[in-house]
């Protein structure tokens, strides 16, 4: 990263701007990648490949502790986790179905455009970024920043990210522990319908 | 036994002639386009070439590492088998070049000139991609370790990060990805298994390594592998695997409770470092913990269908990840490149001063004799010496330990991690932590 | 706790003393044998390739053309042509062929031979680029006589009589012609435990 | 462990795919070609059935086509890690019902070569267990090592190193070369310790312990409806040897023990089982040379040169028992007409061999009784709810060698 630095100041260009667009160039069509591929487990894998763009925005942003921790955590950990997941269950029976039913479009591409006008709209109304001139992030051992500001001013936030992480896991062990009885029965019909195939 | 005793100095000498080429070739293609060239391009052109001979300098970590890897890996894999034969009363391979020096070179190209199969039903773009995501994460992890394997020598200093070492463990864990890929495009279901249980394992015993390399970081105070290496400098006492000098700090007068809790420090290293060579085997998928290609299990596990360059890449990476957690391992624990007593670094440097001075001191204008001298740092060449000697001692012991030890069921490998492993190194922690404080 | 702290003493000495054992071994000689180096030293009783003695005095062929070896053959790979010689009465040998390719090497012709002729020899190199290559002629089987020598020195067999041929010719060039016939009771005269009608 | 959490999974319905995999014929850990139809929920078996026949050779219908002396030299293939086995199968049933006196020297001759053998046997099996293990490297030499030493000296008596063919009906093929007798004198001296290194790397392994104990419980009733024999059964806790339970040829007059459990046997019970075994083997290969009639092969020679006259069965200097065979054998060799069974126990357990013969130079009918098929018959038992790794574990214990299965 520092020699990326270097770089910076010896081309006299904006690098920075050029990778930014590279990395969004890239990040676009994997995160389409991931809406539309129809095979599920393909899309998770596309998955790493954002998030591991993302991280690479994270870099250009001088934030070196989030770009690793979003590589380490989300990148490997929590996706590799979903794509696993994604492998136990039937992926043909997935593929062999069309979601593209006239009202699913409909309605997903309603609560898409939604969203997005929501998050462009919150991003927009913040006028001035000031991420590159706030020099507390953007020194070079921003972990120890980042430590001390979670421990002091962010402590709250903090706390409630741990117990909100915390029971997750204890909610994900119960569901793993016992299904209530209706659910089972669920599963039942659906296995039911389910033709024995031996292809993940 | 005298047959024994030359089949052990053939290996030295394969040893010495391995080292001679990886670190000759890499030393020398960094300094020629680090040093020399630069200083052409600035003596001719003057200060519009400062942006050329700049951007050289800054490229000389990138071809050093490009350069060796493959040609480590070429040494790793040959002095594994060489290893192995040895163990197993065997003689290893000793047919190409001078005493098999360049057996592996020969692999190396039979497989780039195999055919490569795409087996059918695979997905190619994954299938393609795979052993690429397995490999780039071992060619980035290195770089960091090249600013500590040289004692940030000037020409390295670009890539020593202040948050290295954490890195290094989010780099590590890429490969995984390109396990589980591989596995799953390959469209076979051993691959597939084998790929899952990556998976598992990976993440399972990446909780442990976390901590204990957490622990280290607590005890060393920093995330810089410079700043590690350097501070356990001295002697065996201040390395960190005997508690980063707790016990150099006693002296006769110290309380009681200072001397036990120093012991008691370095038991809980030694204890780190074990606790850190097991996740280390986990993660780079050494022997007891090979089970991703369980070879009587699962064929090959998730490299079942590669063939050609692509197994050549998976194969690649796979050494210079053990490679690098060795590397890791003699930065963290042993010392970086310090010699284990406090009067042998010195004597290394001096001498090898000597040796240069008598060589080169008298005879040379002075030119040459700065030419030489940003060449031949004496202290330089300790460090990287030092380093080598222990990150490949660590790699043989790997050797040994596959030489020996069958391998761990999935559900026990599991619960090894997480039932063992996981509580130790959590209480290591806190306890390595309160001791450094009583120390 | 305890025990579990003990059982991982116990454990990880058990793991270092396999460890040490395996590292002992890097002192020890390696059992490697070299192999186009180094020839391995064969006993006499090993099952080469086969071949023809000759008597290493005289260097006259010790087949006798009686078809024991032919007979016995379990692959059927050796096959002999012989005639009865006009002038003498007796069996001629013309060609003698055993196909390598075929052969299993269990040393049965070997055992049956009347004369020691057929012998497995500790030749055991013989790769072709053929199947037909492998089909050794009369010329290719025979040994020389120095060749004979060493085989029959170092498979301890008794030395051909040097002129005794004319001897027990008539007697086995009869019982080899009526063998001919391909009658198994002919052979019964040299009869196998207990062999009877 | 595995089957409670099995348990649990069904009770929870939890729903995982079943996954169906094809393990082998072409499998590095299948011995051979042994195709496995496998029925797997996660990693756990859940239905296991062996496909074998795929290295049928008609053997028993070869024995109806070829003369008893063609036949004894083919046999040896059936069995191959344990050629001597088979041949004396069938050397004892057609003995038996040609009422042949084998010579003492000749028995003695059999049980050696024989015990050697076992011991090569389960020295490969050691290796080949370590590599499904995962002891990829170390272990598998250091028995090869040993079976190097013991091959070398069944081949130069032999003379082939894994086709001996060297057992016949009525003794043995010859005699012992010079020097034959010291040399495997002296291996048996050093075997031990060497049995002692294996064990300090296998037996007391956390790793292996882990690998083993418990894992693929073959209860004794179970064992013995499937007719498993050999050490699999041993383990088990059944003291069936032949060697002791109806001795034959010369076992009654050694000492030697019999390895047995006293438990249900699992992986690791038979692995020491064998381990004790080739103990055993060297204790009675051991008495053997010292107990054999007329000395070494060298005090033989030296009896023979001082005694003229020794071409006679029954000679006053050297005795009868100096005989290694009752007759010279040649290709009209015959056997009496009527049935006969014998059995020999094989490293794989009870190998026996059916004849039905009318009096001609072949066999009516040849059956053959092997172990390794009713060994292999339990292993869909033994696998179920196991995981992939233990598959290898359990198939290795068993020591089942494929030739030997399909004939």
């Amino acid at each position: 990263m520092e020699s990326l630095n270097l770089l910076t100041a010896l081309a006299h260009v904006n690098v920075e701007q050029g990778f930014f667009y590279v990395l969004a160039a890239i990040a676009i069509p994997l995160a389409y990648g991931v809406v539309f591929d129809r095979n599920v487990i393909r899309s998770g894998f596309l998955l790493i490949g954002v998030f591991a763009t993302i991280a690479g925005l994270f870099f250009l942003l001088q934030a070196q502790f989030l770009g690793l921790s979003q590589i380490l955590i989300y990148g490997v950990g929590i996706t590799l986790v979903i794509v696993i997941a994604l492998m136990l269950t039937n992926a043909r029976q997935e593929t062999g179905m069309n979601p593209a039913l006239p009202a699913n479009v409909g309605l997903a591409s309603f609560v898409s455009v939604l969203v997005f006008t929501t998050i462009y709209l919150s991003l927009r109304s913040a006028e001035d970024w000031p991420l590159k001139n706030e020099s507390s992030l953007s020194l070079p051992p921003n972990i120890e920043m980042i430590g001390k500001h979670l421990m002091t001013y962010y402590a709250l936030p903090f706390e409630f990210a741990s117990i909100l992480l915390l029971a997750a896991l204890v909610g994900a062990v119960m569901l793993s522990k016992a299904e209530p009885a209706s659910l089972a029965n669920a599963g039942d019909e659906a296995e039911q319908a389910v033709d024995g195939t031996d292809r993940v | 036994m005298n047959s024994a005793v030359f089949e052990i100095g053939k290996f030295a000498r394969l040893t010495l002639l391995w080292l001679c080429i990886i670190f000759g070739a890499v030393w020398g293609v960094s300094w020629s386009i680090g040093v020399l060239l630069p200083a052409v391009i600035l003596s001719q052109s003057g200060e519009s070439g400062r942006f050329w001979a700049q951007l050289l300098q800054a490229l000389v970590p990138v071809v050093a590492v490009a350069l060796f890897v493959p040609l480590n890996t070429c040494y790793m894999v040959l002095a594994e088998r060489r290893l192995l034969a040895l163990f197993t009363v065997r003689k290893g391979p000793n047919r190409v070049g001078p005493d098999g020096a360049f057996q592996t070179v020969a692999d190396a190209l039979k497989l780039l000139l195999k055919e490569e199969i795409t087996p059918r039903g695979a997905d190619l773009l994954m299938y393609t991609l795979a052993p690429v995501i397995f490999f780039a994460p071992s060619i980035i992890g290195v770089m960091p370790l090249l600013a500590a394997v040289s004692g940030n020598h000037p020409l390295f200093t670009p890539v020593n990060l202040p948050t290295g070492v954490f890195y290094i463990l989010a780099v590590s864990s890429i490969p995984v990805v390109g396990v589980v890929m591989g596995g799953w495009a390959s469209n076979n279901k051993y691959s597939l298994v084998g790929a899952l249980r990556s998976a598992a394992q990976a993440i399972s015993y990446e909780i442990p390594l976390l901590l204990s390399i957490i622990t280290v970081c607590l005890l060393a105070g920093t995330l810089d592998f410079v700043q590690i290496a350097d501070n356990q400098r001295g002697s065996l006492l201040n390395w960190n695997i005997l508690g980063g000098g707790a016990l150099t700090h006693l002296g006769i007068g110290s309380p009681w409770w200072s001397i036990a809790a120093a012991l008691l420090l370095a038991a809980c290293c030694i204890l780190l470092f074990a606790l850190y060579v097991i996740c280390a085997c986990a993660e780079v998928n050494r022997t007891p913990f090979d089970l991703p290609e369980a070879e009587s299990e699962l064929v090959s596990g998730f490299n079942t269908e590669y063939s050609g360059i692509k197994f050549a890449i998976f194969f690649l990476a796979e050494y210079t990840n053990l490679f690098i957690v060795s590397t890791f391992a003699a930065v963290m624990f042993l010392g970086g490149g310090h010699a284990p007593f406090p009067g042998l670094e010195d004597a290394c440097i001096s001498g090898l001063r000597g040796l240069l001075a008598a060589w080169f001191g008298a005879c040379t204008p002075f030119q040459l004799g700065w030419l030489v001298n940003s060449l031949v740092n004496p202290a330089t060449v300790s460090q990287v010496f030092w380093i080598i000697v222990k990150s490949y001692a660590l790699v043989w012991f790997a050797s040994l330990i596959r030489a020996t030890l069958p391998r761990l069921r999935i559900d026990q490998l599991m619960d090894y991690s997480w039932k063992r492993l996981v509580p130790l190194a959590l209480i290591l922690l806190i306890a390595v932590t309160f001791l450094k404080e009583l120390v | 706790m305890l025990g579990m702290v003990g059982r991982a003493a116990e454990g990880f000495y058990q793991v270092c003393r396999g460890l040490w054992t395996v590292f002992k071994h890097s002192g020890r000689p390696p059992t490697t044998k070299e192999f186009p180096d180094v020839m391995p030293e064969l006993p006499g009783a090993f099952r080469g390739r086969l071949a023809l003695a000759v008597n290493p005095e005289t260097g006259e062929h010790l087949c006798i053309s009686c078809r024991q070896c032919e007979r016995v053959c379990p692959d059927k790979c050796i096959d002999i042509t012989a005639h009865k010689s006009p002038q003498t009465g007796k069996l001629e040998l013309i060609d003698f062929k055993i196909d390598h390719g075929l052969c299993m090497f269990c040393g049965l012709c070997t055992e049956v031979c009347p004369t020691s002729c057929i012998i497995n020899t500790s030749d055991f190199e013989m790769s072709e680029y053929s199947r037909g290559a492998l089909i050794y002629d009369l010329k290719r089987l025979t040994l020389s006589q120095e060749e004979s020598a060493y085989y029959f020195a170092k498979k301890d067999l008794p030395p051909p009589k040097p002129k005794a041929k004319p001897a027990p010719k008539p007697e086995a060039a009869g019982d080899a012609g009526e063998s001919l016939a391909q009658q198994p009771s002919d052979v019964s005269q040299q009869p196998g435990p207990k062999a009877e009608e | 462990m595995v089957p409670e959490m099995t348990e649990e999974l069904r009770a929870n319905k939890l729903k995982t795919d079943e996954m169906l995999i094809n393990m082998g014929p072409q499998h590095p850990a299948t011995h051979g070609v042994l195709r496995l139809i496998l029925k797997l929920d996660g990693e756990l078996v859940k239905h296991c059935e062996p496909v074998v026949g795929h290295l049928h050779r008609a053997q028993e219908w070869q024995g109806q086509n070829r003369t008893w002396f063609q036949y004894q030299a083919l046999i040896d293939r059936v069995d191959y890690l344990s050629g001597m086995f088979t041949s004396w199968a069938l050397a004892r049933a057609a003995e038996k019902i040609d009422d042949v006196k084998v010579p003492l020297r000749a028995e003695y001759m059999r049980v050696i070569v024989a015990e050697m053998n076992r011991l090569t046997s389960h020295l490969l099996w050691l290796g080949t267990f370590g590599i499904d293990l995962g002891a990829m490297m170390g272990l598998p030499f250091y028995p090869f090592r040993e079976r190097e030493e013991l091959l070398d000296l069944l081949e130069a008596i032999a003379g082939q190193r894994m086709m001996f063919n060297y057992i016949r009906i009525g003794g043995v093929q010859n005699e012992a070369p010079p020097g034959w007798f010291a040399r495997l004198f002296k291996f048996t001296g050093s075997f031990p310790d060497r049995i002692d290194e294996y064990e300090a790397i296998l037996s007391n392994n956390p790793i292996f312990l882990k690998r083993t104990k418990a894992v693929g419980i073959l209860p004794r009733k179970l064992a013995i409806d499937y007719g498993v024999t050999g050490p699999t059964l041993r383990a088990s806790g059944v003291a069936l040897d032949l060697r002791k339970v109806k001795p034959y040829s010369v076992y009654d007059r050694l000492d030697f023990a019999v390895p047995v459990c006293n438990r249900d046997g699992d992986t690791y019970d038979r692995y020491m089982c064998r381990i004790i075994e080739m103990h055993e083997s060297n204790k009675i290969i051991r008495q053997c040379i010292e107990q054999i009639p007329g000395g070494t092969a060298d005090v033989l020679r030296e009896k023979r040169k001082a005694c003229s006259a020794c071409g006679k069965a029954n000679c006053p200097h050297c005795g009868g028992d100096l005989a290694i065979m009752v007759k010279k054998q040649n290709a009209g060799l015959r056997v009496k007409a009527g049935e006969g069974f014998a059995a020999v126990e094989s490293p794989r357990g009870v190998l026996g061999c059916y004849i039905i013969s009318t009096g001609s130079d072949t066999a009516y009918r040849i059956k053959w009784r092997n172990p390794s098929f009713s060994n292999l018959a339990v292993l869909p038992e033994l696998l179920l709810d196991h995981q992939i790794a233990d598959i290898m574990a359990i198939f290795g214990s068993i020591d089942v060698i494929l030739p030997d299965v399909d004939r």
